[in-house]
């Protein structure tokens, strides 16, 4: 029998390694997997290339495992928002490195990552300091850069409702990168907020196929970042 | 240069307005962060437009009632936002690709600077010691999306932002179509920046004083 | 206000000129826009460039299209099934063109072409006849074909429910290459079984936003063509 | 060459037997079109496996019972199916993602040839005039996905299926993994072809003379 569904999320995260890239769903706090984040700051992992749009805000989530020094490179489209305190500070510093990609070229990486396309062309950026030292080519009159593909060892994604074989749905802007970070990584680990049975996720609705799936957790009653950071809280507590 | 602050010129409700009236019926509209976004409040009687936001909803309605906030709704400000009858949810390659594919009619952004030639600068300042930060900026002018500029015709301290050549890092080259102003509507053409509309009581003297660059008229 | 919904599909393939590149959906017959066929036939529109995964079986739908010599080229990947008789007899009398694609390739291409992507890069058909004479490059070691998008001027496709915005499901394997050949073309037309309000279909499991999409007819009760094909029916009657 | 037909070997359903126990549980598998269908009847008790098939189902079920079609729920072979509970559907694009990105796990194909070096071909006999028909072939073999070819030994003319050169097209080079004949369970391997199982009453030696490379035995 297949099952994917895991206990708990220390158990989800036990396998990653010291080094491992990690792709991290989340558009701000919407659809950020902050229970699988926390029990990866417990798991103890370091060294890892972080792959998500954001760095976290206050001192949980994403922006924890940062400031708990368990990152040393963050790969993102926008490193800093109204409450993101602790990237800035490390980066400023010398002690973190990013690599700044265009939001969209970041997505259309991702998804070429887990499609099998090693490389393709993208109009973005090009004229502009993010396209230095790219190589660049000519299609129909018009100039294009060449962008290379970005896969994970795992991606930690939040979602709506999963069964047992991994099929995922969303809740609204929260599904964002989620459904291309489950397809480019090795090991996809998804909490959610409620498991079902096989067979209730409507067939024409499901938005990630199982087989991107490697490990679910359900995580009912999920922290919602933006309280912890209103009462400063920090991870862990 | 033209440091003291006057009185003069439309308010940022006109400008959105300005914007607004510009934007046909049926157009698929993408509103950058901050003073873009106040110009889904002028759409005029009778035209339906619908609005895109990159991180994954086209049909973004207004701000929820107060309570009434989902924080998985949002926009790509990352404010609450709500979604209207007709309205859908994808992922992020699929939005990005409504973009990069010209999908998207227009696009409403602030800037920093523009130039002559309508390059745009409007994600860094350049500074050292800033964290950079360029979102879907580049994406969006990247295309053949039309893109409408608003912004205040000056900064603060009186500097033109309309410019012979920006100095700040480029989000784009030859991508701003129009440019609304608390002074002027200005079209970028293959030849010049050419006044459309001035606003009331403005001169094009006046405007061009704070405009580095020549501005042409329409004869 | 917007409203894509046209009275008939005689109206909603007029525009159609002649030269045109149309891309039409279906896998075999499942998500065959019949309707949408036959009236681009009564239309006349000629030397189209028609990209189908199939050509269509035995003389109606695509294949009446081929038979009435309106299409000077055909892009798929299947080109004959086994009631395909129309394709091969002038293909092998060279009356009409090839270019014979893999699926995933053609399929990629396609997804491209509505994505704003020139060109990218796959593994597929390397070392393979349908590689010669394009360009290759090596990516960490192993070899890809580098292929350029396409973009249609039409497209047809068939879907379930339909909104006035354009807004678009469908039935189960009907969907195959509907979504993306909305994406890839300057005008999508679409045949619905049904049109809907306005919020009745769900906005997490609409799988073609209206963005993509430019006119949509009603045809509640489409021809079913195997049966068509079984009685040997031929277009028009 | 042999061309006296034997009665003696695999039959196709043990073959497809054969192929079906190296299926491990919880495999997403593609079944190609023909022979390779059968696999999916002979899933060892307590394995589950999951079947995609390229027009955009995961979780294909079998056949319908008669009256039960429905013309828009095909395979790639385009016979009507069914969808188990915790089935999906999904595009084109999405579905040559699973196959290009190496999700799948394992694919069964049918062969025309298969070389010592494990090319492919099966999907042209490049005669003259044939009409030139790929479907997906060539992309479920340009991955990592393992490939396990099922295929009697020889042609009905007893001509040696596997060759030291396919003479035929290529599908692709170097992508076979398993053979799975009515003579031979056979590996591909780095420096050579493996018999791992013989079909009961035959003979190494009986299989070496059908087959144009020399073969190896595990030792």
């Amino acid at each position: 029998m297949i099952n994917k569904i895991v206990a708990s999320p220390a158990e989800a995260v036990a396998d990653i390694f010291d080094g491992a890239v990690v792709m991290i769903g989340g558009f701000g706090e919407a659809g950020s997997p902050i229970e699988l984040i926390h029990a990866l700051i417990d798991q103890g992992a370091k060294d890892l290339t972080v792959i998500s749009n954001n760095t976290g805000s206050g001192h949980v989530g994403l922006a924890a495992l940062i400031a708990h020094r368990r990152v040393k490179k963050m790969i993102c489209s926008f490193p800093r928002t109204a409450n993101s305190k602790v990237f800035p500070e490390l980066y400023q510093n010398g002690e973190i490195e990013l690599e700044l990609v265009p939001q969209g070229t970041l997505a259309e990486r991702i998804r070429s990552g887990g499609a099998g396309i090693p490389a393709f062309y993208t109009p973005t950026s090009v004229g502009t300091p993010l396209a230095e030292g790219k190589e660049t080519r000519e299609f129909d009159g018009q100039t294009y850069v060449m962008e290379r593909t970005i896969r994970a060892d795992f991606s930690l994604v939040k979602c709506k409702a999963a069964d047992r074989y991994g099929n995922l749905v969303y809740n609204k802007t929260a599904r964002n990168f989620a459904p291309i970070m489950c397809m480019a990584a090795e090991t996809a680990i998804v909490q959610a907020k409620q498991i079902v049975e096989l067979g209730e996720l409507d067939p024409e609705a499901v938005v990630t196929p199982g087989i991107f799936v490697s490990k679910v957790v359900e995580v009912a009653d999920p922290a919602e970042e933006s309280k912890l950071v209103a009462e400063d809280r920090r991870y862990p507590w | 240069m033209v440091s003291k602050e006057e009185k003069i010129g439309w308010s940022v409700s006109d400008m959105a307005r300005n914007v607004a009236v510009d934007i046909p019926n049926g157009s698929y509209v993408n509103l950058g962060i901050g003073m873009p976004e106040l110009v889904a409040g002028h759409v005029p009687e009778g035209r339906e437009v619908i609005y895109h936001t990159e991180n994954g909803l086209l049909g973004m309605g207004p701000t929820p009632e107060e309570g009434q906030e989902d924080p998985e709704l949002i926009n790509a400000g990352k404010k609450h936002v709500t979604a209207i009858p007709g309205a859908c949810y994808f992922h992020h390659a699929d939005s990005f690709t409504m973009i990069r594919g010209n999908h998207i009619d227009i696009c409403v952004l602030g800037a920093f600077q523009v130039s002559e030639t309508g390059d745009l600068a409007n994600w860094s300042t350049g500074a050292p010691g800033a964290i950079p930060a360029v979102g879907g900026a580049m994406d969006l002018v990247a295309g053949d999306i039309k893109i409408f500029v608003i912004s205040r015709h000056t900064t603060k301290t009186g500097e033109p932002k309309i410019v012979k050549n920006c100095t700040y890092p480029l989000t784009g080259k030859k991508v701003v179509d129009t440019i609304y102003t608390d002074l002027a509507v200005i079209d970028v053409k293959e030849d010049g920046l050419y006044v459309r509309e001035l606003a009331p009581g403005v001169t094009f003297e006046y405007v061009q004083e704070r405009t580095e660059p020549q501005l042409k008229q329409y004869s």
